[in-house]
């Protein structure tokens, strides 16, 4: 058993990464190991939104990830750097700036670039999925 | 394979160009959105695959992983919106190894002269 | 007659092919951002197909470094001149 | 004077396009022009986030292309096909959704892609910015 | 020994220039998303650098119709063999 | 201009590939943080400029319009955070007519072997 963690760049439905790795995520905790983290970065932060409301034929990306730390524990963390300048804040973020309305929830936690280096230093594998 | 004239070719109201691969990202996907609107509000659409988008063409296409759509389902709506101006870069299909009869649809093939023709006679052009 | 807007690094060869294709004989070229890159002389190769009606912006060149580096036969403009160009060529399509 | 329109296809904080467009689009108001219409799609309609939250010495997207609205009149179009399955709702849209926040708020208006068509067939000039 | 993960198609010349350099003579290559393009035979010169230490993800390739296309030197892996490879090789770069 | 040699690569903990042009995107801003943070963890980083990311390099340059800031300000503070092991690819310096003299900080040009063997030297990279 071996512990991985993802790396996610790309935004949900412009690019295919999220898919990827959420369809890599699928295989490594049906297969035996452990998926201890995903971070989201870059554009990859709007994977986070609550918001996200795509048609009915289609996968919901944030139920997706939302089901990986149900399941399986694993850790959903959002640059809040990237997040917050690109429109991802959790409910108290939104009162420090003065907003009324928040659209990032848990499982999904802001958290400082420290937590990729973590997870790169400190699992046994890091995939990167970039658009 | 014998590329159309350029004289052949009949003014539309709106050309999309689509030169990004499907499935990789949501250009091609968007693009042919906008031409199947414009052709619902009226106007004649014509589409060029360049570069990548000569990809959208291949036969035997499928939706991807997590039921991922592609976009061969919207290409098979064209004919319904009445979008039958199709063309394709001869240079990007031949560059690709790929000929006429892969494709999925009758396109005409253009030489780089007539593809710069067909632009600067169209008088709307997007490019996805 | 068209303006056609650029914005990759010229590493980027097919959005360079594709509109080389395109590019008709009156048309003309305008760099900006990454594409500024294109306006060095060691990148001419990339633009040889556009026959010297390409123009650059200018603050995307500053902001870059390139100011005191453009090719000669290339066009130095500010934004007003993108402007410009956009006023005198009835249609514009970016490339990307 | 000329009528123009924009296209706007960039995420903001991730590619230059949204900013080439907004400076673009000042250019215009101040020369003498008509800004009619700032169509977002693609990555480009997280530029209407209400959420958005860059760093005080970086410049605030959504407020730029809302001084456009104010001053000049300019409509500021986002694709509702391409902005709800990204995450952008207005507060109509979040009630018919069953969320309970929403990011889109006037002057930003969720509107179909025949505007943009329409912003294309109408227009002197429609103007592309793509990441 | 390397994974290298590449997601652009075979027109992105400056991501497989880049890679050929940092390839070393025991690393694998495994191509996904819009690189599936490259295990078209037509594609396989921009390959050349990676002597054969190549694998591509079938579930990329079969929803662009390009299964039954494949160069014969290319490996075609499912999920599971995506996984494998991962397995396999201690550190794994993604190239975009 | 003279490749070092294999055997003068120090390893580091962590090696930042950058492989993107400034201002154009966020990747090198955001690829560039994340050396910053994983110094300031204590970590050996190492940055190796490939591709368009040698045009980080470039002297002179400034923020863009609307106050966009460069990331020349960040290469400045990598001394701060005692990040000095600085490779540039000389394939890549060649092919954009540039040579280290023309650039704001001191690198080392790394042959193709040599870019090679640094990756495989590292025991954790990021590209971006």
């Amino acid at each position: 058993m071996l512990n991985y963690a993802l790396l996610v760049h790309g935004a949900p439905y412009s690019h295919q990464a999220a898919l990827s790795a959420l369809r890599f995520a699928d295989t490594v905790v049906t297969s035996g190991h452990r998926l201890v983290s995903v971070f989201f970065y870059h554009d990859g932060v709007h994977n986070a939104s609550a918001l996200m409301s795509p048609p009915q034929d289609e996968v919901h990306l944030a139920e997706g990830w939302q089901r990986l730390h149900q399941d399986y524990g694993t850790q959903l963390l959002v640059c809040i750097a990237a997040g917050l300048r690109r429109g991802l804040l959790s409910a108290d973020e939104a009162n420090r700036h003065g907003l009324a309305s928040h659209n990032v929830e848990a499982p999904f936690e802001l958290t400082g670039i420290g937590q990729l280096v973590d997870a790169m230093l400190n699992n046994d594998r890091l995939i990167t999925f970039a658009p | 394979m014998t590329s159309v004239h350029v004289s052949d070719i009949e003014p539309q109201d709106v050309l999309i160009v689509l030169r990004h691969p499907p499935h990789g990202s949501h250009w091609l996907r968007e693009g042919i959105d906008v031409a199947l609107v414009a052709a619902a509000f009226g106007q004649r659409v014509g589409l060029l695959f360049q570069g990548d988008g000569v990809y959208a063409l291949l036969e035997g296409q499928q939706s991807g992983a997590l039921g991922q759509k592609g976009t061969h389902p919207q290409l098979a709506m064209l004919e319904m919106y009445d979008i039958d101006s199709l063309w394709v870069s001869a240079a990007a299909l031949s560059e690709r190894g790929l000929s006429v009869d892969e494709l999925m649809l009758p396109v005409k093939p253009l030489s780089a002269e007539a593809v710069a023709e067909l632009i600067q006679a169209q008088p709307h052009t997007l490019i996805f | 007659m068209l303006l056609h807007l650029l914005n990759r690094s010229p590493q980027s060869t097919a959005v360079y092919r594709d509109l080389g294709e395109a590019f008709g004989v009156n048309d003309q070229l305008l760099l900006i951002e990454d594409a500024c890159y294109a306006a060095l002389p060691a990148a001419s190769g990339v633009l040889a197909a556009f026959g010297g009606r390409i123009s650059v912006l200018e603050e995307d060149l500053v902001s870059r470094g390139l100011a005191g580096r453009v090719s000669p036969a290339i066009t130095v403009v500010d934004m007003k001149g993108f402007l410009a160009l956009t006023e005198t060529h009835e249609r514009c399509v970016s490339w990307f």
